[in-house]
Protein backbone atom coordinates (compact mmCIF):
# COMPACT_ATOMS: atom_id res chain seq x y z
CA UNK A 1 0.00 0.00 0.00
CA UNK A 2 1.17 3.42 -0.52
CA UNK A 3 2.79 5.40 2.70
CA UNK A 4 0.54 8.63 2.89
CA UNK A 5 -3.55 8.38 2.98
CA UNK A 6 -5.57 11.24 2.84
CA UNK A 7 -9.30 11.49 4.19
CA UNK A 8 -11.74 13.88 4.92
CA UNK A 9 -15.58 14.96 5.66
CA UNK A 10 -17.42 17.82 5.94
CA UNK A 11 -20.12 17.68 7.82
CA UNK A 12 -23.22 19.74 9.24
CA UNK A 13 -22.55 21.59 12.51
CA UNK A 14 -25.03 19.47 14.08
CA UNK A 15 -25.05 16.62 16.97
CA UNK A 16 -26.91 14.39 15.08
CA UNK A 17 -24.06 13.55 12.90
CA UNK A 18 -21.88 13.05 15.62
CA UNK A 19 -22.66 9.20 15.22
CA UNK A 20 -22.11 9.54 11.18
CA UNK A 21 -18.13 11.12 12.15
CA UNK A 22 -17.62 8.70 14.90
CA UNK A 23 -18.14 6.20 12.22
CA UNK A 24 -16.45 7.27 9.81
CA UNK A 25 -13.19 8.03 12.44
CA UNK A 26 -13.25 4.22 13.50
CA UNK A 27 -12.90 3.08 10.16
CA UNK A 28 -10.19 5.05 8.87
CA UNK A 29 -7.90 4.03 12.13
CA UNK A 30 -9.03 0.57 11.85
CA UNK A 31 -8.15 0.17 8.22
CA UNK A 32 -4.73 1.89 8.86
CA UNK A 33 -4.02 -0.88 11.58
CA UNK A 34 -5.06 0.29 15.05
CA UNK A 35 -5.73 -1.83 17.48
CA UNK A 36 -9.50 -1.56 19.54
CA UNK A 37 -8.02 0.29 22.39
CA UNK A 38 -6.36 3.09 19.88
CA UNK A 39 -9.77 3.24 17.80
CA UNK A 40 -11.83 4.11 21.11
CA UNK A 41 -8.73 6.61 22.14
CA UNK A 42 -8.96 8.46 18.58
CA UNK A 43 -12.60 8.07 18.43
CA UNK A 44 -13.59 9.69 21.85
CA UNK A 45 -11.06 12.62 21.38
CA UNK A 46 -12.67 13.18 17.21
CA UNK A 47 -16.22 13.40 19.22
CA UNK A 48 -14.91 15.96 21.63
CA UNK A 49 -13.61 18.36 19.48
CA UNK A 50 -16.18 17.82 17.12
CA UNK A 51 -19.02 18.02 20.03
CA UNK A 52 -17.43 21.48 21.31
CA UNK A 53 -17.22 23.37 17.45
CA UNK A 54 -21.13 22.11 17.38
CA UNK A 55 -21.43 23.25 20.93
CA UNK A 56 -18.89 26.17 20.99
CA UNK A 57 -18.15 27.47 17.67
CA UNK A 58 -20.61 28.51 16.11
CA UNK A 59 -22.93 29.64 18.78
CA UNK A 60 -23.11 33.48 17.47
CA UNK A 61 -24.10 32.56 13.96
CA UNK A 62 -28.25 33.11 12.49
CA UNK A 63 -29.48 30.34 11.43
CA UNK A 64 -28.91 30.93 7.60
CA UNK A 65 -24.96 31.25 7.61
CA UNK A 66 -23.37 27.66 6.59
CA UNK A 67 -22.17 25.92 9.83
CA UNK A 68 -20.04 22.99 8.88
CA UNK A 69 -17.19 21.37 10.79
CA UNK A 70 -14.77 19.50 8.55
CA UNK A 71 -12.38 16.02 9.61
CA UNK A 72 -9.65 15.45 7.82
CA UNK A 73 -7.39 12.52 8.46
CA UNK A 74 -3.46 11.81 7.01
CA UNK A 75 -1.49 8.94 7.81
CA UNK A 76 2.14 8.31 6.95
CA UNK A 77 4.42 5.78 7.57
CA UNK A 78 4.37 6.54 11.63
CA UNK A 79 1.39 8.38 12.50
CA UNK A 80 -2.20 9.51 12.30
CA UNK A 81 -3.12 13.38 12.23
CA UNK A 82 -7.01 14.48 12.77
CA UNK A 83 -7.80 17.86 12.26
CA UNK A 84 -10.51 19.12 13.43
CA UNK A 85 -11.75 22.58 11.71
CA UNK A 86 -14.48 24.76 11.80
CA UNK A 87 -15.31 28.62 10.58
CA UNK A 88 -16.48 29.74 14.18
CA UNK A 89 -15.72 32.49 16.55
CA UNK A 90 -12.38 30.35 17.89
CA UNK A 91 -11.14 31.05 21.32
CA UNK A 92 -8.10 31.05 23.04
CA UNK A 93 -7.05 27.42 24.10
CA UNK A 94 -4.40 29.12 26.29
CA UNK A 95 -6.61 30.70 28.51
CA UNK A 96 -8.79 27.02 28.87
CA UNK A 97 -7.08 25.66 32.17
CA UNK A 98 -7.25 21.62 32.51
CA UNK A 99 -8.78 20.23 35.56
CA UNK A 100 -7.64 18.69 38.17
CA UNK A 101 -9.57 15.86 38.46
CA UNK A 102 -8.91 15.17 42.05
CA UNK A 103 -10.17 18.60 42.66
CA UNK A 104 -12.91 18.29 40.14
CA UNK A 105 -14.65 14.95 41.59
CA UNK A 106 -14.43 16.70 45.06
CA UNK A 107 -16.40 19.44 43.64
CA UNK A 108 -18.72 17.35 41.42
CA UNK A 109 -18.26 19.91 38.63
CA UNK A 110 -20.07 19.47 35.49
CA UNK A 111 -18.79 19.78 31.89
CA UNK A 112 -15.03 21.20 31.00
CA UNK A 113 -13.93 17.11 30.36
CA UNK A 114 -13.30 17.58 26.30
CA UNK A 115 -10.16 18.87 25.55
CA UNK A 116 -8.40 17.60 28.56
CA UNK A 117 -9.96 13.68 27.28
CA UNK A 118 -8.25 14.78 23.84
CA UNK A 119 -5.07 15.39 25.43
CA UNK A 120 -5.20 12.52 27.11
CA UNK A 121 -6.34 10.17 24.84
CA UNK A 122 -4.03 11.78 21.87
CA UNK A 123 -0.45 12.04 21.95
CA UNK A 124 -0.07 15.61 20.48
CA UNK A 125 -2.79 18.07 20.15
CA UNK A 126 -2.44 21.73 19.08
CA UNK A 127 -4.61 24.67 18.47
CA UNK A 128 -4.45 27.34 15.36
CA UNK A 129 -7.25 29.97 15.52
CA UNK A 130 -8.34 32.22 13.19
CA UNK A 131 -11.67 33.28 14.05
CA UNK A 132 -14.38 33.65 11.55
CA UNK A 133 -11.70 32.24 9.15
CA UNK A 134 -10.53 28.86 10.16
CA UNK A 135 -9.90 27.62 13.84
CA UNK A 136 -7.88 24.06 13.55
CA UNK A 137 -7.29 21.06 16.06
CA UNK A 138 -5.02 18.88 15.37
CA UNK A 139 -4.11 15.73 17.22
CA UNK A 140 -1.71 13.20 16.48
CA UNK A 141 -1.61 9.59 17.90
CA UNK A 142 1.76 7.66 16.70
CA UNK A 143 1.67 3.95 15.41
CA UNK A 144 2.84 1.89 18.54
CA UNK A 145 5.86 0.66 16.99
CA UNK A 146 7.10 4.05 15.59
CA UNK A 147 6.45 6.63 18.28
CA UNK A 148 9.38 8.40 18.65
CA UNK A 149 11.15 8.83 22.21
CA UNK A 150 10.79 12.57 22.30
CA UNK A 151 7.11 12.60 21.97
CA UNK A 152 6.27 9.62 24.08
CA UNK A 153 4.47 11.00 27.06
CA UNK A 154 4.81 8.04 29.34
CA UNK A 155 1.04 7.56 29.35
CA UNK A 156 -0.97 3.62 29.91
CA UNK B 1 -33.34 5.01 14.41
CA UNK B 2 -32.08 3.25 18.18
CA UNK B 3 -29.31 5.34 18.65
CA UNK B 4 -30.35 5.49 21.95
CA UNK B 5 -32.62 4.62 24.62
CA UNK B 6 -33.45 3.73 27.90
CA UNK B 7 -35.51 0.97 29.44
CA UNK B 8 -36.70 1.68 33.22
CA UNK B 9 -37.24 -1.03 35.97
CA UNK B 10 -38.71 0.13 39.33
CA UNK B 11 -37.34 -2.97 42.09
CA UNK B 12 -38.89 -1.97 45.39
CA UNK B 13 -37.96 1.89 45.88
CA UNK B 14 -34.40 1.27 43.64
CA UNK B 15 -34.73 2.40 40.44
CA UNK B 16 -32.77 0.74 37.39
CA UNK B 17 -32.43 2.40 33.91
CA UNK B 18 -30.75 0.05 31.22
CA UNK B 19 -29.06 2.27 28.89
CA UNK B 20 -29.03 1.10 25.19
CA UNK B 21 -27.05 1.98 22.10
CA UNK B 22 -24.16 5.30 22.23
CA UNK B 23 -24.87 8.31 25.37
CA UNK B 24 -22.81 11.44 23.42
CA UNK B 25 -24.18 14.95 23.26
CA UNK B 26 -26.94 14.24 20.79
CA UNK B 27 -28.37 11.47 22.91
CA UNK B 28 -27.12 13.35 26.52
CA UNK B 29 -30.00 15.06 27.03
CA UNK B 30 -32.48 11.73 26.85
CA UNK B 31 -30.74 10.89 30.34
CA UNK B 32 -31.15 14.01 31.23
CA UNK B 33 -35.03 13.92 31.16
CA UNK B 34 -34.59 10.14 32.69
CA UNK B 35 -32.93 11.55 35.72
CA UNK B 36 -35.50 14.88 35.58
CA UNK B 37 -38.41 12.48 36.13
CA UNK B 38 -36.90 9.97 38.92
CA UNK B 39 -36.04 12.91 40.86
CA UNK B 40 -39.99 14.72 40.39
CA UNK B 41 -41.15 11.35 41.51
CA UNK B 42 -38.43 10.84 44.30
CA UNK B 43 -36.51 8.29 43.17
CA UNK B 44 -33.58 8.21 44.46
CA UNK B 45 -32.37 5.19 44.57
CA UNK B 46 -30.55 4.95 40.94
CA UNK B 47 -28.64 1.68 39.32
CA UNK B 48 -27.69 2.76 35.72
CA UNK B 49 -26.99 -0.52 33.98
CA UNK B 50 -24.62 0.07 31.27
CA UNK B 51 -24.80 -3.47 29.81
CA UNK B 52 -26.07 -2.39 26.48
CA UNK B 53 -24.31 0.98 25.96
CA UNK B 54 -21.77 0.76 23.04
CA UNK B 55 -20.08 4.75 23.65
CA UNK B 56 -19.87 7.48 26.02
CA UNK B 57 -18.18 10.77 25.82
CA UNK B 58 -17.75 13.43 28.12
CA UNK B 59 -21.59 14.60 27.02
CA UNK B 60 -22.67 11.63 28.65
CA UNK B 61 -20.80 11.77 31.98
CA UNK B 62 -21.20 15.32 32.50
CA UNK B 63 -24.89 14.20 33.07
CA UNK B 64 -24.20 11.76 35.61
CA UNK B 65 -21.84 14.65 37.08
CA UNK B 66 -25.21 17.23 36.71
CA UNK B 67 -27.28 15.64 39.41
CA UNK B 68 -25.62 13.55 41.40
CA UNK B 69 -25.70 16.09 44.13
CA UNK B 70 -29.80 16.40 44.35
CA UNK B 71 -29.78 12.32 44.33
CA UNK B 72 -27.21 12.56 47.09
CA UNK B 73 -28.71 15.72 49.25
CA UNK B 74 -32.36 13.29 49.21
CA UNK B 75 -30.21 10.03 50.87
CA UNK B 76 -29.73 8.38 47.38
CA UNK B 77 -27.18 7.36 45.22
CA UNK B 78 -26.56 6.63 41.41
CA UNK B 79 -24.93 3.41 41.61
CA UNK B 80 -23.36 1.71 38.34
CA UNK B 81 -22.99 -1.89 37.11
CA UNK B 82 -22.02 -4.02 33.91
CA UNK B 83 -20.01 -1.86 32.05
CA UNK B 84 -17.80 -3.08 29.14
CA UNK B 85 -14.53 -2.46 29.20
CA UNK B 86 -14.70 -0.13 26.78
CA UNK B 87 -17.19 2.45 29.10
CA UNK B 88 -15.29 1.71 31.77
CA UNK B 89 -11.94 2.45 30.83
CA UNK B 90 -13.37 6.41 30.27
CA UNK B 91 -14.93 6.40 33.40
CA UNK B 92 -11.59 5.45 35.40
CA UNK B 93 -9.21 7.83 32.87
CA UNK B 94 -11.12 10.60 34.51
CA UNK B 95 -11.49 8.81 38.02
CA UNK B 96 -15.32 8.67 38.16
CA UNK B 97 -14.49 5.16 39.85
CA UNK B 98 -13.64 7.31 43.35
CA UNK B 99 -16.86 9.47 43.12
CA UNK B 100 -19.22 6.31 42.19
CA UNK B 101 -19.37 2.63 43.04
CA UNK B 102 -19.44 0.99 39.51
CA UNK B 103 -19.58 -2.89 40.29
CA UNK B 104 -20.28 -6.15 37.44
CA UNK B 105 -23.39 -7.30 38.73
CA UNK B 106 -26.49 -5.71 38.67
CA UNK B 107 -27.90 -7.53 41.71
CA UNK B 108 -24.58 -6.31 44.04
CA UNK B 109 -25.18 -2.95 42.98
CA UNK B 110 -28.76 -3.05 44.05
CA UNK B 111 -27.50 -4.57 47.28
CA UNK B 112 -25.11 -1.53 47.87
CA UNK B 113 -28.11 0.97 48.59
CA UNK B 114 -28.92 -2.12 51.65
CA UNK B 115 -25.73 -3.23 53.21
CA UNK B 116 -23.33 -0.09 52.42
CA UNK B 117 -20.67 -1.43 54.69
CA UNK B 118 -20.02 -4.47 52.53
CA UNK B 119 -18.83 -2.26 49.86
CA UNK C 1 -33.81 22.22 10.36
CA UNK C 2 -32.57 24.62 7.89
CA UNK C 3 -33.12 23.84 4.55
CA UNK C 4 -29.72 23.26 2.94
CA UNK C 5 -27.24 20.74 3.54
CA UNK C 6 -23.64 19.62 2.46
CA UNK C 7 -21.53 17.02 3.48
CA UNK C 8 -18.53 15.85 1.62
CA UNK C 9 -15.88 12.87 1.64
CA UNK C 10 -12.69 12.30 0.42
CA UNK C 11 -11.73 9.21 0.91
CA UNK C 12 -8.09 6.86 -1.22
CA UNK C 13 -9.20 5.56 -4.67
CA UNK C 14 -9.46 2.18 -3.75
CA UNK C 15 -11.70 -0.46 -3.72
CA UNK C 16 -11.74 -1.65 0.17
CA UNK C 17 -13.03 2.32 0.55
CA UNK C 18 -16.24 1.22 -0.74
CA UNK C 19 -17.85 0.09 1.83
CA UNK C 20 -17.26 2.91 4.25
CA UNK C 21 -18.24 5.22 1.01
CA UNK C 22 -21.72 3.53 1.36
CA UNK C 23 -22.58 3.66 5.00
CA UNK C 24 -21.68 7.41 5.09
CA UNK C 25 -24.31 7.72 2.04
CA UNK C 26 -26.92 5.51 3.27
CA UNK C 27 -26.30 7.49 6.88
CA UNK C 28 -26.98 11.13 4.53
CA UNK C 29 -29.87 9.45 2.45
CA UNK C 30 -31.61 8.14 5.88
CA UNK C 31 -30.99 11.41 7.39
CA UNK C 32 -32.83 13.58 4.89
CA UNK C 33 -35.77 11.08 5.04
CA UNK C 34 -35.64 8.70 1.74
CA UNK C 35 -37.29 5.25 2.65
CA UNK C 36 -35.50 2.31 2.57
CA UNK C 37 -36.13 1.35 -1.33
CA UNK C 38 -34.75 5.37 -2.26
CA UNK C 39 -31.66 4.91 0.10
CA UNK C 40 -30.98 1.08 -1.54
CA UNK C 41 -31.10 2.53 -5.04
CA UNK C 42 -28.58 6.10 -3.74
CA UNK C 43 -26.73 3.71 -2.33
CA UNK C 44 -25.65 1.13 -5.71
CA UNK C 45 -25.89 4.01 -8.02
CA UNK C 46 -22.97 5.91 -5.27
CA UNK C 47 -21.09 2.40 -5.44
CA UNK C 48 -20.83 1.96 -9.11
CA UNK C 49 -20.00 5.59 -9.83
CA UNK C 50 -17.13 5.26 -7.42
CA UNK C 51 -16.13 1.67 -8.27
CA UNK C 52 -16.19 3.60 -11.77
CA UNK C 53 -13.47 6.04 -10.76
CA UNK C 54 -11.48 3.00 -9.28
CA UNK C 55 -10.98 0.75 -11.69
CA UNK C 56 -11.27 3.16 -14.56
CA UNK C 57 -10.05 6.82 -13.59
CA UNK C 58 -6.60 6.38 -12.29
CA UNK C 59 -5.30 3.97 -14.82
CA UNK C 60 -2.10 5.51 -16.37
CA UNK C 61 -1.45 7.11 -12.82
CA UNK C 62 1.92 6.09 -11.01
CA UNK C 63 2.11 4.62 -7.83
CA UNK C 64 3.48 7.92 -5.87
CA UNK C 65 0.28 10.07 -7.40
CA UNK C 66 -2.76 10.71 -5.01
CA UNK C 67 -5.70 8.83 -6.12
CA UNK C 68 -8.75 10.31 -4.21
CA UNK C 69 -12.11 10.69 -4.92
CA UNK C 70 -14.15 13.07 -4.00
CA UNK C 71 -17.86 12.83 -2.80
CA UNK C 72 -20.19 15.75 -2.18
CA UNK C 73 -23.87 15.37 -1.31
CA UNK C 74 -25.96 18.45 -1.12
CA UNK C 75 -29.84 18.63 -0.38
CA UNK C 76 -32.24 20.92 -0.67
CA UNK C 77 -35.89 20.78 0.11
CA UNK C 78 -36.94 19.14 -3.02
CA UNK C 79 -33.66 17.34 -4.30
CA UNK C 80 -31.04 15.42 -3.02
CA UNK C 81 -27.48 15.99 -5.63
CA UNK C 82 -24.65 13.27 -5.16
CA UNK C 83 -21.26 14.39 -7.02
CA UNK C 84 -18.40 12.06 -7.70
CA UNK C 85 -15.37 13.72 -8.64
CA UNK C 86 -11.97 12.18 -9.62
CA UNK C 87 -8.70 13.80 -11.34
CA UNK C 88 -7.91 11.42 -13.62
CA UNK C 89 -8.34 10.80 -17.22
CA UNK C 90 -12.04 10.80 -17.72
CA UNK C 91 -13.59 9.55 -20.73
CA UNK C 92 -16.72 10.55 -23.29
CA UNK C 93 -19.59 9.55 -21.65
CA UNK C 94 -21.24 10.07 -25.29
CA UNK C 95 -19.33 7.57 -26.39
CA UNK C 96 -20.86 4.69 -23.75
CA UNK C 97 -23.54 2.86 -25.39
CA UNK C 98 -25.90 2.03 -23.29
CA UNK C 99 -26.95 -1.49 -23.13
CA UNK C 100 -29.76 -3.09 -24.52
CA UNK C 101 -30.52 -5.65 -21.54
CA UNK C 102 -31.93 -8.28 -23.57
CA UNK C 103 -29.61 -8.80 -26.13
CA UNK C 104 -26.78 -8.34 -23.14
CA UNK C 105 -28.82 -11.40 -21.31
CA UNK C 106 -28.47 -13.48 -24.10
CA UNK C 107 -25.23 -12.89 -25.25
CA UNK C 108 -23.86 -13.41 -21.72
CA UNK C 109 -21.97 -10.67 -21.59
CA UNK C 110 -19.56 -9.08 -18.80
CA UNK C 111 -19.48 -5.48 -17.09
CA UNK C 112 -20.83 -2.68 -18.89
CA UNK C 113 -23.92 -2.28 -16.21
CA UNK C 114 -22.51 0.50 -14.13
CA UNK C 115 -24.01 3.61 -15.82
CA UNK C 116 -26.70 2.35 -16.73
CA UNK C 117 -27.48 1.57 -13.51
CA UNK C 118 -27.11 4.80 -12.25
CA UNK C 119 -28.97 6.11 -15.07
CA UNK C 120 -32.34 3.53 -14.00
CA UNK C 121 -31.82 4.18 -10.11
CA UNK C 122 -31.48 8.48 -10.29
CA UNK C 123 -33.56 10.67 -11.76
CA UNK C 124 -30.88 12.75 -13.07
CA UNK C 125 -27.35 11.50 -14.12
CA UNK C 126 -25.10 13.84 -16.03
CA UNK C 127 -21.49 14.19 -16.68
CA UNK C 128 -18.91 16.85 -16.22
CA UNK C 129 -14.91 16.17 -17.71
CA UNK C 130 -11.82 18.16 -17.35
CA UNK C 131 -9.18 15.57 -18.08
CA UNK C 132 -6.24 15.50 -15.85
CA UNK C 133 -8.24 18.09 -13.51
CA UNK C 134 -11.33 16.91 -12.32
CA UNK C 135 -14.45 14.36 -13.78
CA UNK C 136 -17.88 14.56 -12.43
CA UNK C 137 -20.71 12.63 -12.64
CA UNK C 138 -23.39 14.66 -10.86
CA UNK C 139 -26.64 12.37 -9.68
CA UNK C 140 -29.40 13.68 -8.54
CA UNK C 141 -33.31 12.03 -6.60
CA UNK C 142 -36.06 14.03 -6.20
CA UNK C 143 -37.63 13.82 -2.86
CA UNK C 144 -41.12 11.82 -3.50
CA UNK C 145 -43.50 15.09 -2.58
CA UNK C 146 -41.10 17.33 -4.16
CA UNK C 147 -40.58 15.29 -7.95
CA UNK C 148 -41.00 17.65 -10.70
CA UNK C 149 -42.80 16.33 -13.19
CA UNK C 150 -40.80 17.33 -16.53
CA UNK C 151 -37.98 15.60 -14.40
CA UNK C 152 -40.25 12.61 -13.87
CA UNK C 153 -39.27 9.96 -16.36
CA UNK C 154 -42.04 7.17 -15.15
CA UNK C 155 -40.40 5.04 -13.39
CA UNK C 156 -41.24 2.99 -10.61
CA UNK D 1 -13.12 -7.77 8.84
CA UNK D 2 -15.73 -10.10 7.44
CA UNK D 3 -16.64 -8.00 5.04
CA UNK D 4 -17.36 -11.38 2.59
CA UNK D 5 -17.34 -14.82 3.03
CA UNK D 6 -18.03 -17.93 1.47
CA UNK D 7 -19.04 -21.15 3.23
CA UNK D 8 -19.45 -24.47 0.69
CA UNK D 9 -21.41 -27.23 1.42
CA UNK D 10 -21.48 -30.18 -1.45
CA UNK D 11 -24.61 -32.30 -1.67
CA UNK D 12 -24.10 -35.21 -4.10
CA UNK D 13 -23.01 -33.76 -6.70
CA UNK D 14 -24.44 -30.31 -6.00
CA UNK D 15 -22.67 -27.45 -4.45
CA UNK D 16 -24.38 -25.04 -2.74
CA UNK D 17 -22.36 -21.85 -1.46
CA UNK D 18 -23.43 -19.18 1.06
CA UNK D 19 -22.20 -16.10 0.61
CA UNK D 20 -22.26 -14.21 3.92
CA UNK D 21 -21.72 -10.12 3.74
CA UNK D 22 -21.21 -7.65 0.47
CA UNK D 23 -20.69 -8.40 -2.68
CA UNK D 24 -19.29 -5.34 -4.23
CA UNK D 25 -15.99 -4.51 -6.44
CA UNK D 26 -13.24 -4.95 -3.66
CA UNK D 27 -15.28 -8.96 -2.56
CA UNK D 28 -16.14 -10.11 -6.08
CA UNK D 29 -12.68 -11.47 -6.59
CA UNK D 30 -13.39 -13.61 -3.90
CA UNK D 31 -16.20 -15.25 -5.69
CA UNK D 32 -14.29 -15.59 -8.74
CA UNK D 33 -11.72 -17.62 -7.38
CA UNK D 34 -14.57 -20.29 -5.19
CA UNK D 35 -16.21 -20.36 -8.88
CA UNK D 36 -12.86 -21.25 -10.82
CA UNK D 37 -12.08 -23.61 -7.53
CA UNK D 38 -15.75 -25.59 -8.67
CA UNK D 39 -14.80 -25.42 -11.95
CA UNK D 40 -11.17 -27.17 -11.37
CA UNK D 41 -13.11 -29.80 -9.25
CA UNK D 42 -16.01 -30.18 -12.34
CA UNK D 43 -18.41 -29.46 -9.76
CA UNK D 44 -20.83 -27.48 -12.30
CA UNK D 45 -24.36 -27.75 -10.52
CA UNK D 46 -24.50 -24.75 -8.28
CA UNK D 47 -26.55 -23.36 -5.71
CA UNK D 48 -25.69 -19.67 -4.35
CA UNK D 49 -27.68 -19.33 -1.40
CA UNK D 50 -27.68 -15.10 -0.73
CA UNK D 51 -29.59 -15.55 2.54
CA UNK D 52 -26.94 -13.41 3.92
CA UNK D 53 -25.54 -11.51 1.85
CA UNK D 54 -26.45 -7.57 2.63
CA UNK D 55 -25.31 -6.21 -1.01
CA UNK D 56 -24.44 -6.48 -4.32
CA UNK D 57 -23.51 -4.46 -7.10
CA UNK D 58 -23.06 -4.70 -11.17
CA UNK D 59 -19.43 -5.92 -10.04
CA UNK D 60 -20.92 -8.73 -7.86
CA UNK D 61 -23.49 -9.16 -11.54
CA UNK D 62 -20.75 -9.75 -13.50
CA UNK D 63 -19.12 -12.52 -11.65
CA UNK D 64 -22.06 -14.63 -11.96
CA UNK D 65 -22.18 -13.31 -16.28
CA UNK D 66 -18.43 -14.21 -16.13
CA UNK D 67 -18.60 -17.97 -15.51
CA UNK D 68 -22.44 -19.28 -16.80
CA UNK D 69 -21.43 -19.98 -20.31
CA UNK D 70 -18.55 -22.40 -18.93
CA UNK D 71 -20.50 -23.84 -16.51
CA UNK D 72 -23.44 -24.29 -18.80
CA UNK D 73 -21.02 -25.97 -21.17
CA UNK D 74 -20.84 -28.42 -19.33
CA UNK D 75 -24.03 -29.32 -18.57
CA UNK D 76 -24.12 -27.53 -14.98
CA UNK D 77 -26.00 -24.40 -13.80
CA UNK D 78 -26.07 -21.82 -11.18
CA UNK D 79 -29.02 -21.75 -9.54
CA UNK D 80 -29.97 -18.66 -6.59
CA UNK D 81 -31.88 -18.85 -4.05
CA UNK D 82 -32.78 -16.82 -0.46
CA UNK D 83 -32.51 -13.64 -1.81
CA UNK D 84 -33.49 -10.50 0.51
CA UNK D 85 -36.25 -8.27 -1.41
CA UNK D 86 -33.31 -5.68 -1.50
CA UNK D 87 -30.80 -7.86 -3.57
CA UNK D 88 -33.48 -9.48 -5.77
CA UNK D 89 -34.36 -5.86 -6.63
CA UNK D 90 -30.82 -5.14 -8.39
CA UNK D 91 -31.29 -8.41 -10.26
CA UNK D 92 -35.00 -7.70 -11.43
CA UNK D 93 -33.80 -4.33 -12.51
CA UNK D 94 -31.68 -5.92 -15.06
CA UNK D 95 -33.42 -8.75 -16.39
CA UNK D 96 -31.55 -11.32 -14.63
CA UNK D 97 -34.55 -13.66 -13.62
CA UNK D 98 -34.85 -14.58 -17.40
CA UNK D 99 -31.44 -16.01 -17.32
CA UNK D 100 -31.13 -17.24 -13.82
CA UNK D 101 -33.74 -19.41 -11.92
CA UNK D 102 -34.13 -17.71 -8.70
CA UNK D 103 -36.40 -19.20 -6.35
CA UNK D 104 -36.83 -19.00 -2.49
CA UNK D 105 -36.29 -22.04 -1.05
CA UNK D 106 -32.61 -23.85 -0.95
CA UNK D 107 -34.37 -27.04 -1.19
CA UNK D 108 -36.32 -26.28 -4.75
CA UNK D 109 -33.28 -24.81 -6.00
CA UNK D 110 -31.53 -28.32 -5.72
CA UNK D 111 -34.17 -29.98 -6.91
CA UNK D 112 -34.52 -27.83 -10.50
CA UNK D 113 -30.83 -29.61 -11.19
CA UNK D 114 -33.14 -32.87 -11.12
CA UNK D 115 -36.82 -32.35 -12.46
CA UNK D 116 -36.35 -29.15 -14.59
CA UNK D 117 -39.48 -29.68 -15.73
CA UNK D 118 -41.34 -28.53 -12.71
CA UNK D 119 -40.41 -25.41 -12.75
N1 LIG E 1 -14.15 24.80 18.50
C1 LIG E 1 -14.34 25.68 19.50
N2 LIG E 1 -14.84 26.91 19.24
C2 LIG E 1 -15.03 27.80 20.24
N3 LIG E 1 -14.73 27.57 21.54
C3 LIG E 1 -14.26 26.35 21.87
C4 LIG E 1 -14.04 25.35 20.88
N4 LIG E 1 -13.53 24.24 21.50
C5 LIG E 1 -13.44 24.55 22.80
N5 LIG E 1 -13.88 25.81 23.04
C6 LIG E 1 -13.87 26.51 24.36
O1 LIG E 1 -13.08 25.75 25.26
C7 LIG E 1 -13.82 25.46 26.44
C8 LIG E 1 -13.39 24.13 27.05
O2 LIG E 1 -13.78 23.06 26.23
P1 LIG E 1 -13.92 21.59 26.83
O3 LIG E 1 -12.69 21.27 27.60
O4 LIG E 1 -14.24 20.67 25.72
O5 LIG E 1 -15.12 21.65 27.86
P2 LIG E 1 -16.66 22.08 27.65
O6 LIG E 1 -16.95 21.98 26.18
O7 LIG E 1 -17.42 21.10 28.46
O8 LIG E 1 -16.76 23.48 28.18
C9 LIG E 1 -15.27 25.52 26.01
O9 LIG E 1 -16.13 25.82 27.08
C10 LIG E 1 -15.24 26.64 24.96
O10 LIG E 1 -15.33 27.89 25.56
N1 LIG F 1 -14.68 7.92 -13.75
C1 LIG F 1 -14.32 7.36 -14.92
N2 LIG F 1 -13.10 7.60 -15.46
C2 LIG F 1 -12.73 7.08 -16.65
N3 LIG F 1 -13.54 6.28 -17.38
C3 LIG F 1 -14.76 5.99 -16.91
C4 LIG F 1 -15.23 6.50 -15.66
N4 LIG F 1 -16.48 6.06 -15.47
C5 LIG F 1 -16.79 5.30 -16.53
N5 LIG F 1 -15.77 5.25 -17.42
C6 LIG F 1 -15.77 4.56 -18.72
O1 LIG F 1 -17.11 4.20 -19.04
C7 LIG F 1 -17.20 2.81 -19.31
C8 LIG F 1 -18.55 2.24 -18.94
O2 LIG F 1 -18.70 2.23 -17.53
P1 LIG F 1 -19.77 1.26 -16.84
O3 LIG F 1 -21.07 1.44 -17.53
O4 LIG F 1 -19.77 1.54 -15.38
O5 LIG F 1 -19.26 -0.21 -17.12
P2 LIG F 1 -17.86 -0.92 -16.76
O6 LIG F 1 -17.21 -0.12 -15.68
O7 LIG F 1 -18.24 -2.28 -16.32
O8 LIG F 1 -17.08 -0.92 -18.05
C9 LIG F 1 -16.02 2.19 -18.59
O9 LIG F 1 -15.60 0.98 -19.16
C10 LIG F 1 -14.95 3.28 -18.70
O10 LIG F 1 -14.30 3.20 -19.95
Amino acid sequence: MPIAYEYRLRIPSETDNLELIREFVTKVASKVGFNSDDIGKIELACDEACTNVIKHAYAMKTNNDKKNLDISIKTDAEKFTLVVTDHGKGFDPDSIKMPNMREYLAQLKVGGLGIYLMKTLMDEVDYQMQPGVKNQVRMVKYFADKKKPHSARGKQ
Amino acid sequence: MDAFSIDRVNKNDCSILYLNGFLDAHTAPDLENELEKLIAEERFRIVVNFKNLTYISSAGLGVFMGYIETIRDHGGDIKMCSMSPKIFRVFDLLGFPTLYDIVQEEDRAIELFFKPEQK
